[in-house]
């Protein structure tokens, strides 16, 4: 991909050439076919291969991302990467809200790794007790009372299964593509470099742009150890959240105790006005 | 003036005011059904601005300077340097559409006396408020000012047709509203043009500052067109163009004029004379105030085109009415065709024609008005318009015989009545200038518009008379009153004296115009001079460039 | 008011009283007076009848000791009715009058650079043929006002009746006495309005009320060719005024007159004795000719031709007929119908101008009015409605006063005023004489369910008898001098070296058979009406008998009118004070009187005839000329007095051989082929209703359905589909919103590619 | 060394960007409430995973701090959600989405699915568990004739 990058423009062959030979574009399309075919679609067949195809484009992603330098961190990342999306994947496709709630929870669990790998010690833990333990055993809690005994029919049917997979497929595509231009500093071909595209949406931001993929690539690595990775990560993390977002913890407070007497507000205001028992457990 | 307190232009200002104040009156005190208090308020209110009126029009004919009872008040201006000015005043074109204005709401509460049941004090309240925009656009010299008042008197009678109307009054109020709107945002749009262009470019020796004020920028634009680095005349043509589109549709001009019938049938009695007696002549006094003083070029260039569609009109609106089965949509097509004359005149460029066409503003107001009160009190006995109805009502109902054989012949324009006095005067101009030195070629066109307006005046008479034939004479037949109960009475003495007026004034005009000309010459004379100019200077065609540069 | 001559105070007084008479029925009428309605009316046209009297005298003695200028006038101003300054653009750059032959009138230079107003004033004036049109007017309406009270007394809106007649007689007086045209205009139309009022009397009879509408639109289209005419005057002349004013020279004042009359003096040149066109004319003081003058007159004589009912616009007179007898007898017999008469003969410098490369507009009006006589004449024969031969009677004689205003020499046109004064006696008289058969035989007017009434009804055998023999033209009554007089003049012009000599010789031979038709339709009236086995119709009911001597007096008045005045007036010897003295008195006549006048000489005869006979011209001139003073009859005209004396008799005794008995014969000679068809054309009244209906008024119709559906499907279906534009897009977008959750956000997430798809696509 | 900063950030956004659009396509896709909400949960996951990435390659704690707050924003919306969907499951008696389709335009047909996929028999039937906190009435007839053993 970089390579073709460094071809001077006018002999590039036609665009339609690039797309069929680059591996990414395959990539691509697997996502494409895998996604629609996992996502439950009435009695459909096909969802086996689906993931059959989703596994093979996430092969060829994994060969298009850059290589990290060292071997050890590379398996562990490739390992957590493709955890946590195999996990999103299945969350989506399951038929049965249980199993998709229990891999989310593997997906969190990968995420939490990935934030270790990355030096975000206390986010890793947070996402594991807050958001896997309470966010994820509340949905389960829900999940029990709400659930009806057999596969309700909306379980295995999607909306617009075909259009949401190719937009949301289409959409990565795109992102990914411009990370990697915009990271790979490489002057995208017609000689914009990616300062230029964005100035074509922002005139006044693409000088920003510029000055930050060459900043960043130049923090050094000590003032790096002294700041996101230090050792004591935790203390440094307390720091600047009680210092510069102190008033920021007190709102994010404020706004959970509001969210609860909500929630409860919600249940007593629920039960009043439909006359109904609110909740008929499991008897459906 | 003598510096009494009911100077002028403090009466000017009462005049105006008052109306006003009456709506607000009738609104605060009345209860919805308080039908009784509500129409004598506003017939005292309407009486009272007449007598304003009337008193302003007396000092006016008789030794009024030109700008008469002008009141100039600083209303809103800011550092930037727009003032836009309250200035109010009555000259030779406004006056006697003044006068006619608080002439005809009078006429029009009284007929409507019995004829609104539900929510009369609000209609009332509705009539008052058309008043004071009426009369505000008259006697308005600010544009924005004007501009206030032309929208202002959208708004009452949209009510007035929307909610006492007959049964399409929906569809027709919200044609009307919308079909006038949109040609007057164009206006406003054509008046803007004009303000910027004479703030940027002032004649030499003025000094260039953005006036909203008609009276100076009109001498600004004549000042600028007289040294010859006037408004280029592609650009006029546009900005012409932009004052067409509002004025001709308030003065329903040919292609234009399909909301005119669809409001007059829907609208109350009050309504439709309201509507055909002033409201129209907003459009022409729009054309005579702003496009003819102020962009003489293309008013020369453009008055062949605007001759042909007058005389469309006049043609065209004879023979639809002609085809027509309901009496008010006849009477709506019937003033379609006099608009035609209206503008003949108005565009014919002689110091006849424009007389004549001025006069007859007035006239179309009073015989018209005059027919739609009748036919109001017909419609407000039988509750049918439809002609095939009615059959030798003059039996039945002599008085009312009497008054519409006055306004019908009034209206065909038959000599010693108004009627005649304007057309007579706007045919003689419009065939010396067809006949004298037609500016390039438009020689053969103009002859035969004159021709064709005045076989105008026949077919006029033609759907008039068969109209009185078919339902005044011949053997009486009454149309079935299951609804209403009670004899059928001739007009009562109030209605009678909503009509009186009209006749002794139609009868006035036609004994002695002079009276009403003398007033009106000077202003005339010097809106129409430049474009008079400006069409015997020839406008040569071929250089004109029609490529408009900043 | 008070420097006024007597003359003046007469003149403003004569249309004031029918005007104050008027009012006053009006007003008090229909609570007060109900049945005496009549007397203020009456009382005002006496009062108004002796004054028009005094003014004949008065007038008589100003014209004895009165020398200046060409002919005698007086104008009195009330007030201004319109002045508009600098409305006649007199600039020298007038040269592109064009008219539309395109023959420019490019050498009219104006002297005076300023521009003239445009200044009409209320003026009256008394000349010679104001006042002779006054005292017939008034004496006439008189007369017929004192039958109509007997005749309408048992109506019940007689007050209606009596304001219009009152109304009818101050509009005719104020026509006659106008002194510009815009004046005479209104007034023309306003007695058109009193015509419709009166017709459309009885309104709930549907066809008088058409009649009413039909008579008043086809007068309207007169009046848009009259109203034509007076724009060409403005903007030709540059005033309306018959008088001079400081202002401007009149149309028909002095100033254009006398140069008119030093055009005849002028010996040699371009052949003398005519007024030459206006090539060289100052159009200030002279007259213009050439296509322009032509058309005035045409114009004019359409507008004439509109108002006393001449060929092509004479279709509503016989309908006219529905309104009550008196109302025919005033309006459509005596005075309104003469008005177009009166006024061609005001007209008439105007219509003596050279149109050189065009036809003479007066062989126009003489052309119209013999063929008007043929026809209406031939129409006559076969009518069974005894109002609807009168009405086409009247056609015939006004066609007979048109061919002598066409004559255009000085003795015609007095003889066809003189016609029309003698005509308003004896027509009004048989109008009345029919109104008291139909109101003796209870409405019925058709001559076939009545007859053998001279027992029944002598007085009005009697009248209606003088008036026949004074119609037909029988020696010792008006007819005769007056219809002689016009024969004569027509013979003269006819043999003369006019330029329209054959053509004028052809219109002769046509009024003879007219003047004999006359005869013969008048009695066969008469025959069938009085003579023959007495038969009363079953309306008629107990009270057919002889009419109360309210309407007889005025009868035998009448014909003792017929009898005298065509004796008094007609005589020779009566010079400067008879009718013909005081006719031409009149200044547009008075400019014939000079010897030079030649009748219809057009430039071309002009030239070649001058040299040959210029100097015996010069002395037949004079000698005719002089008319005035040797009056009408001259030895050249006995023969022609004897040949139509020989038709009218003939005529009469063909009549009485037809229809005396049981008229047999009209049925034997109706088979025969020739007269099979001409009976056929003459009953269908020439067919010009059906015609008029079919070319006029059902194109009319069609085409406004044609309009007011155009008007409704395209213009209104266009407006109608702009409008409905916003709710069809808005309609479109509307079922997006289809209530489900997802695909809101599908739509957002859609939003979001493009967004990014774009952004990147530029990167890309 | 600034080359590997570049790609580990890389890596992390490709990541990032993967869970987000999963869980942007079930949202879409899915009509169980619940199963929505957790693909917005995942989505919430993407953001984040992201936002820690960027916070390292830049050096700023910023990053790493509006993590913290997503996750307590995530926990309130879970709160609210979770009740709201209760109470819709308790109006619905169902957890579909497309249950709901009142809100559309009143011309606009509503959404019927076409064919409902039949009740596959081998779907195991859960337990019947008795309300917490009530002693379960104990039904004799039932007891005795145990349908499906």
């Amino acid at each position: 991909m970089i390579a073709i990058a460094t071809i001077p423009p006018h002999e590039l062959p036609k665009w339609y050439e690039i797309v069929l030979t680059s591996p990414f574009a395959w990539a691509i399309g697997l996502v494409m076919v895998g996604l629609w075919l996992i996502l439950p679609r009435g009695n459909a067949r096909g969802r086996w291969f689906g993931a059959l195809c989703g596994i093979v484009a996430i092969g060829l992603l994994a060969w298009h991302v850059p290589r990290l330098c060292g071997w050890l961190d590379e398996s562990v990342f490739d390992g957590l990467a493709i955890t946590v999306v195999v996990a999103c994947g299945a969350t989506i496709s399951v038929r049965n809200p249980l199993y998709s709630a229990i891999w989310f929870g593997l997906a969190l669990v990968g995420t939490a790794g990935l934030f270790l790998l990355i030096g975000a010690q206390f986010l890793s833990v947070a996402t594991i007790t807050v958001y896997a333990g309470a966010i994820l055993v509340t949905v389960l809690f829900v999940i029990m009372l709400a659930q009806p005994e057999g596969h309700a029919y909306y379980d295995r049917l999607s909306w617009e299964a075909l259009l949401s997979a190719v937009t949301g497929t289409i959409l990565v595509g795109m992102m990914t593509s411009v990370i990697g231009h915009a990271t790979s500093g490489a002057p995208l071909p017609g000689e914009r470099t990616p300062g230029m595209a964005l100035e074509i949406i922002h005139p006044r931001g693409s000088d920003r742009l510029a000055s930050v993929s060459v900043a960043a690539a130049g923090i050094a690595e000590e003032d790096r150890e002294a700041g996101i990775l230090a050792e004591e990560h935790v203390a440094g993390f307390g720091r600047e959240l009680l210092g510069r977002y102190l008033i920021a913890m007190q709102v994010a407070g404020a706004l959970m105790l509001a969210a609860l007497v909500g929630a409860m507000a919600i249940v007593v205001h629920g039960r009043r006005t439909d006359g109904r028992q609110a909740i008929r457990i499991g008897n459906m | 003036m003598h510096g009494s307190m009911l100077g002028p232009e403090q009466l000017l200002l009462i005049a105006i005011g008052l109306p006003l104040f009456g709506a607000a009156l009738i609104v605060v005190h009345c209860r919805p059904d308080g039908r009784l208090f509500a129409r004598q308020s506003a017939l005292v209110t309407a009486i009272l601005t007449l007598l304003a009126a009337g008193w302003l029009l007396v000092q006016f004919s008789n030794h009024g300077t030109e700008p008469f009872a002008a009141t100039d008040l600083d209303w809103f201006s800011d550092p930037s340097g727009i003032h836009i000015r309250f200035a109010v005043a009555l000259d030779g074109l406004s006056a006697w559409l003044f006068g006619l204005s608080a002439l005809l709401v009078v006429t029009c509460v009284l007929v409507s006396w019995e004829a609104i049941q539900d929510r009369a004090p609000s209609f009332y309240a509705m009539l008052l408020l058309l008043e004071t925009g009426l009369l505000g656009v008259f006697a308005a010299r600010d544009i924005i000012l004007f501009y206030i008042f032309f929208e202002f008197t959208l708004i009452p009678l949209f009510f007035l047709i929307g909610i006492w109307g007959s049964e399409q009054r929906r569809y027709a109020a919200i044609k009307f509203f919308i079909f006038t709107l949109i040609g007057s945002l164009l206006t406003l749009l054509g008046l803007l043009v004009l303000i910027i262009w004479n703030s940027q470019h002032p004649a030499p020796g003025r000094p260039a500052e953005l006036t909203f004020s008609i009276p100076d920028l009109t001498a600004s634009l004549q000042a600028a067109a007289a040294a010859g680095d006037g408004i280029p005349v592609a650009v006029q043509i546009w900005i012409f163009g932009a004052l067409f589109a509002g004025f001709a549709i308030k003065v329903p001009l040919f292609p234009l004029h399909t909301w005119l019938p669809l409001a007059h049938t829907e609208a109350p009695t009050a309504g439709s004379v309201l509507l055909a007696g002033i409201l129209l002549k907003i459009g022409t006094y729009g054309f005579l105030r702003f496009s003819i003083p102020m962009l003489p070029e293309a008013t020369a260039v453009l008055m062949p085109t605007i001759l042909w569609l007058a005389v469309a009109g006049i043609i065209y609106g004879a023979f639809v009415a002609l085809a027509q089965s309901d009496i008010k949509r006849l009477i709506a097509y019937s003033s379609v065709s006099h608009l035609g004359f209206c503008m003949l005149g108005l565009f014919a460029l002689n110091p006849l024609a424009v007389e004549g066409g001025a006069l007859q503003m007035i006239n179309h107001g009073l015989s018209t008005g005059g027919l739609f009160a009748c036919v109001g009190m017909l419609y407000e006995r039988y509750h049918t318009r439809q002609i095939r109805d009615y059959s030798g009502m003059a039996r039945k109902l002599p008085i009312l015989a009497f008054f519409l054989v006055i306004f019908t012949l009034s209206s065909i324009g038959l000599p010693g009545l108004n009627g005649f006095a304007g057309e007579f005067l706007l045919l003689v101009g419009a065939f010396q200038r067809a006949f004298t030195h037609p500016a390039l070629d438009w020689g053969w066109q103009l002859k035969l518009i004159a021709i064709l307006a005045t076989l105008g005046v026949v077919l006029g008479a033609w759907y008039m008379l068969w109209l009185i034939q078919r339902t005044f004479f011949g053997p009486l037949k009454e149309p079935v009153r299951d609804d209403i109960k009670g004899p059928v009475r001739d007009l009562s003495f109030r209605e009678i004296a909503a009509l009186v007026p009209l006749v002794v004034l139609i009868v006035w005009i036609g004994i002695q115009p002079q009276a009403f000309l003398a007033p009106m010459r000077p202003a005339l004379r010097d809106t129409t001079s430049m474009a008079t100019v400006a069409y015997e200077r020839g406008p040569q065609l071929a250089e004109v460039d029609w490529n408009i540069h900043p | 008011m008070s420097d006024w001559t007597t003359i003046q105070k007469l003149l403003v007084a004569i249309p004031a009283l029918p005007l104050v008479a008027t009012m006053v029925t009006a007003l008090l009428g229909p609570r007060y007076l109900r049945g005496k309605s009549h007397l203020p009316i009456v009382f005002g046209l006496v009062i108004s009848c002796v004054l028009s009297l005094e003014l004949l005298r008065q007038l008589n003695r100003a014209i004895e000791n009165h020398e200046t200028g060409i002919g005698y006038e007086t104008t009195v101003d009330l007030w201004t009715w319109a002045s508009v300054p600098e409305a006649y653009d007199g600039s020298g750059s007038r040269k592109t009058i064009g008219d539309s032959t395109g023959r420019l009138i490019t050498d009219v230079h104006d002297a005076s650079d300023s521009s003239g107003p445009f200044h009409i004033a209320v003026t009256l004036r008394a000349d010679g043929l104001t006042c002779i049109m006054l005292a017939m007017v008034t004496l006439v309406a008189l007369l017929i006002a004192i039958y109509a009270v007997g005749y309408m007394h048992q109506d019940r809106g007689c007050w209606r009746f009596f304001t219009y007649i009152g109304l009818f007689v101050f509009s005719m007086t104020m026509l006659v006495s106008a002194s510009n045209f815009v004046l005479l205009y209104v007034f023309w139309e306003a007695v058109g309005l009193c015509s419709y009022l009166l017709i459309g009397f009885w309104y709930e009879k549907r066809e008088a009320a058409a009649a009413g509408t039909k008579a008043f639109l086809v007068n309207r289209v007169g009046d848009f060719g009259f109203a034509l005419a007076l724009f060409f005057i403005w903007t030709v002349y540059g005033t309306l005024n018959f008088h001079d004013t400081q202002n401007a020279p009149g149309v028909l004042g002095q100033e254009r007159l006398s140069s008119m009359q030093q055009e005849f003096g002028r010996p040699g040149e371009s052949g003398e004795g005519h007024p030459r066109g206006a090539q060289d004319q100052d159009v200030r003081t002279g007259y213009v000719g050439g296509g322009i003058g032509l058309a005035i007159c045409l114009l004019l004589m359409l507008g004439a031709c509109g108002k006393s009912a001449q060929f092509p616009l004479h279709v509503w007179l016989p309908d006219a007929m529905e309104g009550p007898t008196p109302v025919s007898a005033l309006i459509h017999a005596a005075t309104m119908v003469t008005a177009g008469v009166y006024m061609v003969a005001r007209c008439t410098p105007l219509f003596a101008v050279d149109c050189a490369p065009y036809l003479d507009p007066r062989a126009v009006v003489a052309t119209i009015g013999g063929l008007s006589a043929l026809i209406a004449g031939i129409i006559a024969m076969t009518q069974n409605d005894l109002k609807r031969v009168l009405a086409y009677s009247t056609i015939s004689q006004l066609g007979y006063m048109f061919l002598a205003l066409g004559t255009g020499s000085l003795v015609g046109i007095i003889a066809g005023m003189f016609h029309l004064f003698t005509h308003a006696f004896f027509k009004s008289l048989l109008f009345l004489g029919a109104g008291s058969v139909m109101h003796a035989m209870g409405g019925v007017i058709d001559m076939r369910k009545f007859g053998g009434l001279r027992r029944l009804m002598p007085m009005t055998f009697w009248t209606f008898l003088a008036g026949a023999l004074a119609l037909s033209g029988i020696w010792p009554l008006a007819g005769f001098f007056s219809k002689d007089a016009i024969l004569a003049a027509a013979y003269d012009v006819g043999h003369g070296e006019a330029a329209y000599a054959s053509l004028f010789l052809w219109l002769t031979y046509a009024a003879f058979l007219t003047a004999f038709l006359t005869a013969l339709y008048t009695f066969r009236a008469f025959y069938m009406t009085f003579f023959g086995a007495e038969e009363i119709p079953a309306e008629a009911g107990h009270h057919a008998r002889e009419s109360r001597p309210i309407m007889t007096v005025p009868l035998v008045i009448l014909a003792l009118g017929a009898l005298a005045v065509g004796w008094i007036f007609g005589q020779p010897g009566a010079t400067k004070s008879g009718f013909a003295g005081v006719a031409a008195s009149t200044p547009s006549l008075a400019v014939m009187v000079h010897p030079g006048y030649r009748a219809l000489d057009t430039a071309a005869e002009r030239k070649s005839a001058a040299e040959r006979k210029s100097a015996a011209e010069k002395k037949s001139a004079a000698e005719k000329g002089s008319v005035a003073e040797k009056g009408l009859h001259q030895d050249s005209h006995r023969r022609v007095a004897i040949i139509s004396l020989v038709l009218a008799v003939l005529g009469i005794g063909i009549a009485g051989f037809l229809y005396l008995g049981d008229a047999r014969e009209v049925r034997a000679i109706i088979q025969w082929p020739v007269m099979k068809q001409l009976h056929r054309i003459s009953y269908g009244k020439f067919f010009f209703d059906p015609v008029y209906w079919i070319l006029v008024v059902l194109p009319g119709l069609a085409l406004a359905s044609i309009c007011y559906a155009f008007d409704r499907w395209l213009i209104d279906g266009l407006v109608n589909t702009i409008g409905r534009i916003p709710s069809g897009i808005g309609r479109l977008f509307r079922n997006m919103q289809c209530g489900m959750l997802q695909t809101y956000a599908l739509w957002m997430l859609l939003g979001v590619l493009t967004l990014l798809g774009s952004a990147v696509w530029h990167m890309w | 060394m600034a080359e590997a900063e570049l790609d580990l950030l890389q890596n992390y956004l490709t990541v990032g960007a993967i869970v987000f659009m999963l869980g942007v396509v079930g949202l879409i896709a899915r009509r169980n409430l619940i199963v929505m909400f957790l693909c917005a949960e995942m989505m919430l996951q993407g953001v984040s995973i992201t936002l820690v990435a960027f916070s390292r390659f830049h050096n700023d704690w910023g990053g790493q701090m509006l993590v913290v707050f997503i996750i307590a924003v995530a926990a309130c919306e879970a709160a609210i959600a979770l009740a709201l969907i209760l109470m819709l499951y308790a109006r619905a008696g169902k957890l579909d989405a497309a249950y709901w389709q009142e809100m559309r335009e009143e011309n606009v047909p509503p959404y019927i699915d076409r064919e409902v996929p039949l009740e596959r028999l081998e779907e195991r039937r859960w337990p019947d568990l008795a309300p917490a906190g009530v002693a379960p009435e104990i039904n004799e007839e039932e007891q005795s004739h145990r349908s499906h053993v």
